[in-house]
């Protein structure tokens, strides 16, 4: 049994890493940022009296002559291609709602899964009415964004290997902005563990499979037990992204690897503490200051 | 919190980790997640405490007016809970979507302290006046296992609280006139270590487990709530969920809800002593760190 | 107290002539204490016992199902009506919901009681509902609510658990699918002395605060006899841990003995059912 | 008793044109979208933004084109020195609208069609301008949220004392014992009024002064407010990228 | 589907009322046995327990005391709510009462204030600060049909139960002090209502059960007391003619009396 009551007056005040040394411009709601003339409005800025002003807080970014701010933390915005873990909802007229914490939620439709059957298969009457036995309400997949809708939502696809229904494992929900986008969004780390870093900020992690997923992914398979041992590394991966995510740290591959490393010296429960997440967030962006240069 | 929805698979992999004595973050299955307490944070209450439970925030605040005591009961004092879940908590406790479990917690708080909490230490002239205590609970954040943050937060506002001292009565007639003394800090503390503090149990599979997360209270088939006095004396117990209990399990889980209980009120005990030694320039941090 | 406008209201500060005769209250309950210190209870019955229970199924003849239950001076109606589609509902449900209702009569209680819902009964309305939940084959009706209703028409103790025996009764009349018959029953301790069925001037004393550290409250505990399974349980007071197990053991006891009452008020309504049919 | 002594200080100490001390912190909450927490003086209060999201009532009623704002001011049974029986009442579901009306005119809409924004501000303390310190509170959440809004939104309260000198920001003692108020939101950088409110009975010729002052008010709280942002961001936003994917320094 | 049901039970019923008999066996003007249980309930003032046939009332008479009315300070209250709680039908909801409850309600109110069932200044202790406050509330068990005619038998045989003890004031001092010397209340008159509906403009049916109040276009009552013509009610619905109303108060009267004799019969 362990329980320990701390005082949060006690608690040296650790909320944040050291900032780096010299920032660039923060443009908050309303300021101005340079002349509209010779430049293009992008997302997060507005024309008013001839001069481009930001909508939201956030940097400067020139794309050519587009002109964006992006802010620290949003909802998630999809973009085509984009690999994403989201929660069906609701179960509509031939389609899924998932939910991917965007402004809407996304759309799956029974054409854009694979069912048993191969590629060729029709979708009649009765894959329309047993929708509910591939996908129920609360079922997490991964898919990729097909398309993106006039009003802003998304379309999802699931016509892939990769992508699926998933089974037993850990979700966790982190800011979608703390997910770096990579080729690659699924990883194996080298401990037996598989993690899949959703675009809108949901991660997945499950043991490694070692049987070849079979070609729908819609079956489920709760008899099998997950080891201890795997167990235990996903715990310890699940607080480690936990950390890095509360010392709002970029989270992919090197980064969960690095923090992984530097969690050895840790239980897996102690990487609750305040504390040993304040240590690995430290030690983490030392690492990969030092990589970079 | 219906927000939260989990899959079959999750449940699974939640289940059999509670089988294997390791929970998805970590813990095992009578561990607590680190608590963090802050007290007399709001000036203008008697008493006030704020306590983290991973993700879920609860700030107490103890109010006392004066007030005539109940005919059946000349000799005590008044004590009310009252509950509120703020909308910052989560967008379905707007309005009034909160107001069902508030009236849960404020119910069962009240149930829970009153075999133990002894109203006649809250009497001022018997018969005629006495203190009423409001004990006002904002939920803030809710990151699971609300009962136990609530009551822990509960009992440390009101360990905090100090009544004002009454300098002079004089009769008029058959009133009598209270005067309270003007100086904020000629008060004398409430004495409320005797307290109970609640505990929850949350059945998982045939386990049991002790500070579940929200995920897990929704796996759970049900869950037991148990006040548990510093001195190991049960003072209510409530069941959530749906779900049923075989006798064995019921009394199994009571017996280690009570060993948490003793347990989870030491620990308490020793943060308040603590807050209290270290009086001198206390800062105040409030929710700016 | 909240203004109604749906009924007629008397003025507001009403005192009931009996905090006049509290003395009298008070003789009576420390009567009720002494008495009990040498193990005798002032209605006669053995500390052990239960008062006596009188059942009747289907009296209300416009609902699904019903039952009305006497315990000793405790009146109560629980009534039951068809599964029906729960209004404004968008998502799917698996299980059925059940919508309870717990009210006091007004009259029912020493103290008049508000027409408005309290916490006392939300509180009673939320464990009622968990204890027969568990007993009620929710998946047969999926997306569907069953409304169960109690009246109390006079509190004298163990409301609860005459309420949960009360709706198990009901359920069965109203052909509402259950995996088992529910009953409760409760206990109280009074300075380590444990009563069977309490009446409400000994749960009062029960509840009373004292200084010693001997145990004492109430627990109540509803129970599926044949599923030997724990649907509720609640106690409130102060007590020490390990009299737990011999608390739920008596507990349970009791409720295999309600339980062979209920049973044959159960039969003796299934007959009646057929009865009608026959002679229909 | 005199709201502002013959050395020209008010009852608190601070001079006439003097605003009460500002602190804030921004995302204090993991849950909500966004959230902030603003003291000025001793008016605290708590703000939480979820959102944009699906809309989840009344989902046929709701515009196709624009957001909907949805808000909720809640003060706490405890923040007042009198204990308030009920968290919402009548006055707060007044200051609702009067929040929402001030929201929406920054806030831009026009962007997420179909969903819905909820501002919800709690008061854990009050001791006056509390609508105010919300509106102030709120626009702090949104920014915390990413929601894009044309300018900040932020608000004022002032009075008149001894009928001829305006404060400025006043304190609960103020409100009560002084004459009359006005409380105004303001863009503060195009100086529109998004919100305008005099609490009774004024001179026409006092409330051109009284306006300015609560402007200058605004405007000071402005700066402070976009003082602390940036280095909020400043401190956070390194190990983010900047919240861009080529930025280098 | 609710309409096919509907229109069922009519032809049903309408094939019995051709023979001059209902469904139950009554005749047409027949009213429902009644059975009569005073004081059951132990924690009220006053109690009374009436069945007429299904239908199933319960009265429960509470004394308060309390403050009289600066308009009226000799006189104390006596309240009567009827709630018809949601487990005695199933078309009613949990939550707020509903129109019938309010309406009966109402309604019972103005005949008890009309015909003075009780001298209101018996309840009165002393002018102008203390006064009994009588709230006689009454649940519908079982809604069979003419819960008012149930109501007004609850009402007045609860009344006629309920003892007050003696109370003493002290203007001076503001004291109260009870004597548990417990006096009956004084009655004025007792009057009953009958219910009767009409059914397809030829039938009048006396005190129709649930199922016959569903079919029928329309529904009056008749409160007397055997002597008086205390009201006459009907709430809208279909024209009766004149000579019905006559027959109805004559059948009324009749069952008046045998309702006084039942009220009797069990004190």
């Amino acid at each position: 049994m362990n329980i320990s009551i701390s005082l949060a007056s006690k608690k040296t005040r650790h909320g944040i890493l050291k900032p780096t040394s010299n920032p660039p411009v923060i443009f908050t709601p309303g300021e101005k940022i340079r002349d509209e003339a010779g430049f293009m409005r992008g997302h997060g800025t507005y024309v008013s009296a001839g001069s481009l002003k930001a909508t939201v807080a956030g940097v400067e970014q020139n794309i050519n002559r587009l002109v964006t701010v992006s802010p620290l933390r949003c909802r998630y915005n999809g973009e085509i291609g984009d690999v994403v873990i989201g929660r069906i909802t609701e179960l509509v007229h031939k389609r899924w709602k998932v939910d991917l914490n965007a402004r809407l939620d996304a759309v799956l439709l029974l054409t854009s899964i694979q069912l048993p059957g191969g590629e060729l298969r029709r979708r009649g009457m009765e894959d329309e009415q047993s929708m509910r036995n591939y996908l129920s309400e609360g079922d997490l997949i991964s898919a990729e964004v097909h398309s993106i809708f006039a009003d802003g939502s998304l379309s999802l696809h699931m016509r892939s290997l990769k992508y699926g229904k998933l089974g037993q494992g850990v979700l966790i929900k982190v800011q979608s902005s703390l997910i770096k986008r990579s080729k690659n969004h699924f990883h194996n780390l080298t401990v037996g563990i598989s993690i899949i870093l959703g675009n809108n900020g949901y991660i997945w992690i499950e043991p490694t499979s070692n049987d070849n997923k079979d070609l729908v992914g819609l079956e489920d398979e709760f008899e099998q037990v997950v080891d201890i041992g795997d167990r235990q590394t996903i715990s310890r991966v699940r607080n480690v992204i936990l950390a890095l995510s509360y010392y709002k740290m970029l989270i992919y591959d090197t980064s969960i690897q690095f923090a992984l490393e530097e969690s050895k010296k840790y239980t897996v429960s102690d990487l609750l503490t305040a504390e040993a997440c304040y240590d690995i967030a430290n030690l983490t962006r030392h690492r990969l200051q030092i990589m970079d240069e | 919190m219906s927000l939260v929805s989990l899959n079959e698979g999750e449940k699974v992999y939640i289940i059999h980790g509670v089988e294997e004595n390791f929970r998805c973050d970590g813990r095992s299955r009578q561990d607590y997640r680190p608590l963090e307490l802050e007290m007399d944070i709001v000036s203008n209450a008697n008493g006030s405490a704020r306590l983290r439970l991973a993700n879920s925030d609860i700030l107490v605040c103890v109010k006392v007016e004066i007030d005539t005591p109940l005919p059946e009961t000349p000799n005590d004092g008044k004590i009310e809970y009252f509950v509120d879940c703020s909308a910052n908590a989560t967008p379905t406790f707007e309005g009034r979507g909160g107001e069902q479990l508030a009236a849960e917690l404020s119910r069962f708080l009240s149930l829970a302290h009153c075999p133990v909490f002894n109203l006649s230490k809250l009497c001022i002239v018997s018969g005629q006046s006495c203190w009423k205590l409001f004990v006002d609970v904002l939920i803030l954040e809710c990151g699971g296992n609300l009962f136990d943050a609530v009551s822990l937060a509960a009992k440390a506002a009101l360990c905090n609280t100090s009544l004002p001292n009454i300098v002079g009565t004089y009769e008029d007639g058959k009133n009598i006139d209270l005067q309270i003394s003007d100086d904020p800090f000629d008060t004398k503390p409430l004495d409320a270590r005797d307290l109970p503090v609640l505990v929850s149990l949350c059945k998982i599979g045939n386990n049991y487990v002790a500070d579940p997360t929200i995920e897990e209270e929704i796996c759970g088939a049900g869950c037991i709530v148990i006040s548990v006095t510093p001195k190991g004396k049960v003072s209510a117990v409530l069941k959530k969920g749906a779900g049923s209990f075989m006798p064995d399990t019921l009394n199994e889980i009571i017996m280690s809800g009570s060993q948490i209980g003793v347990l989870l009120n030491k620990a308490l005990e020793e943060t308040i002593t603590k807050d209290m030694s270290s009086n001198v320039c206390k800062q105040r941090f409030g929710f700016l760190k | 107290m909240p203004t109604n406008l749906y009924r007629f209201q008397g003025p507001e500060g009403t005192i009931p002539y009996q905090h006049y005769l509290i003395d009298k209250n008070n003789t009576k309950l420390t009567k009720i204490a002494t008495a009990l210190m040498k193990n005798e209870r002032c209605d006669g019955r053995d500390i052990s016992a239960h008062r006596n229970l009188c059942i009747k199924t289907g009296i209300v003849t416009q609902a699904k199902g019903s039952a009305y239950v006497e315990k000793g001076h405790t009146k109560l109606l629980c009534s039951v009506f068809d599964p029906k589609e729960v209004p404004n509902k968008v998502e799917y449900a698996k299980t059925g919901e059940l919508q309870c209702e717990f009210k006091f009569a007004t009259f029912s209680c020493r103290q008049r009681r508000n027409y408005t819902r309290d916490s006392e009964e939300r509180q009673l309305c939320n464990e009622f509902r968990r204890a027969i939940e568990p007993a009620v084959c929710r998946g047969e009706f999926a997306n569907f609510e069953i409304q169960v209703n109690v009246l109390v028409l006079e509190n004298d103790g163990s409301v609860l658990s005459t309420a949960i025996t009360a709706a198990g009764l009901a359920l069965m009349d109203g052909c509402i699918p259950m995996y088992d018959m529910i009953v409760a029953s409760s206990l109280g301790i009074f300075k380590n002395t444990i009563l069977v069925d309490p009446t409400y001037d000994e749960e009062t004393l029960c509840l009373s605060w004292t200084e010693d550290e001997e145990n004492r409250g109430t627990v109540m505990l509803a129970y599926m006899v044949s599923l030997e399974q724990i649907t509720e349980f609640s106690q409130n007071g102060s007590m020490d841990i390990n009299m737990f197990p011999e608390y739920v053991q008596l507990l349970i006891d009791q409720n295999c003995k309600i339980n062979k009452l209920v049973q044959s008020a159960a039969i003796t309504d299934v007959i009646g059912h057929f009865e009608s049919q026959t002679t229909d | 008793m005199d709201l502002l002594s013959r050395q020209g200080l008010r009852t608190d100490g601070r001079r006439s044109d003097e605003l009460r001390r500002i602190s804030c912190k921004m995302g204090v909450f993991n849950q909500p979208d966004g959230s902030a927490y603003l003291e000025q003086g001793n008016t605290k209060v708590l703000a939480a933004v979820y959102g944009p999201h699906e809309i989840r009532v009344n989902r046929s009623k709701a515009p196709n084109d624009c957001a909907v704002i949805n808000c909720q001011y809640s003060m706490a049974t405890f923040s007042r020195s009198e204990r308030k029986r009920r968290p919402r009442d009548n006055k707060s579901a007044e200051l609702t609208v009067h929040l929402k009306q001030a929201m929406t005119t920054a806030i831009k809409t026009d962007l997420y069609p179909k969903s819905q924004i909820d501002i919800f501000v709690e008061v854990l303390q009050s001791d006056g301008g509390n609508y105010s310190v919300c509106v102030n509170a709120a626009t702090l959440a949104l920014i915390d949220a990413g929601i894009a809004m044309e300018e900040f939104v932020i608000s004022c309260t002032s009075s008149l004392a001894n009928g001829e000198v305006p404060l400025v920001d006043i304190s609960h003692l103020e409100e009560t014992l002084g004459g009359p108020s006005i409380t105004v939101a303001i863009l503060p950088i195009s100086g529109k009024i998004a919100m305008l409110e005099t609490s009774q009975r004024m001179h026409i010729n006092h409330v051109e002064p009284v306006l300015t002052e609560a402007m200058r008010g605004c405007r000071y709280i402005y700066d402070t407010l976009n003082k602390t942002i940036k280095k909020h961001y400043e401190e956070i936003g390194g190990a983010l990228n900047w919240g861009t994917e080529e930025y280098n320094i | 589907m609710n309409s096919i049901k509907l229109n069922i039970q009519e032809t049903y019923i309408k094939e019995y009322l051709a023979l001059q008999k209902r469904s139950d066996g009554r005749g047409l003007t027949g009213f429902r046995d009644a059975s009569l249980n005073i004081n059951s309930i132990h924690t009220a003032d006053g109690s009374s327990v009436i069945k007429i046939g299904n239908t199933a009332v319960v009265c429960g008479i509470k004394a308060e005391l309390g403050i009289p009315k600066a308009e009226s300070p000799d006189v104390g209250y006596l309240l009567v709510n009827v709630e018809l709680p949601s487990l005695c039908y199933k078309k009613i909801r949990p939550g707020i009462p509903c129109d019938e409850a309010m309406e009966t309600t109402s309604f019972l109110n103005e005949v008890c204030n009309n015909c003075k069932i009780l001298d209101l200044q018996q309840l009165c202790i002393c002018v102008d600060k203390l006064v009994w406050i009588l709230s006689c509330d009454i649940y519908c068990l079982n809604y069979d049909g003419s819960v008012l005619d149930a109501c007004f038998v609850a009402l007045l045989s609860a009344l006629q139960t309920v003892k007050l003890p003696e109370v003493k004031y002290d203007k001076e001092t503001d004291e109260i002090n009870v004597i548990e010397d417990y006096k009956f209340l004084k009655l004025n008159c007792l009057p009953v209502a009958s219910t009767f509906g009409v059914f397809n403009d030829k039938y009048i049916l006396a005190d129709p059960t649930e199922e016959e109040e569903q079919l029928c276009i329309s529904k009056f009552s008749v409160v007397t007391d055997g002597n008086l013509l205390f009201s006459l009610h009907k709430p809208g619905g279909n024209y009766i003619k004149d000579n019905q109303i006559q027959n109805c108060v004559k059948y009324a009267k009749i069952r008046a009396k045998t309702v006084h004799e039942l009220i009797k019969s069990v004190q």
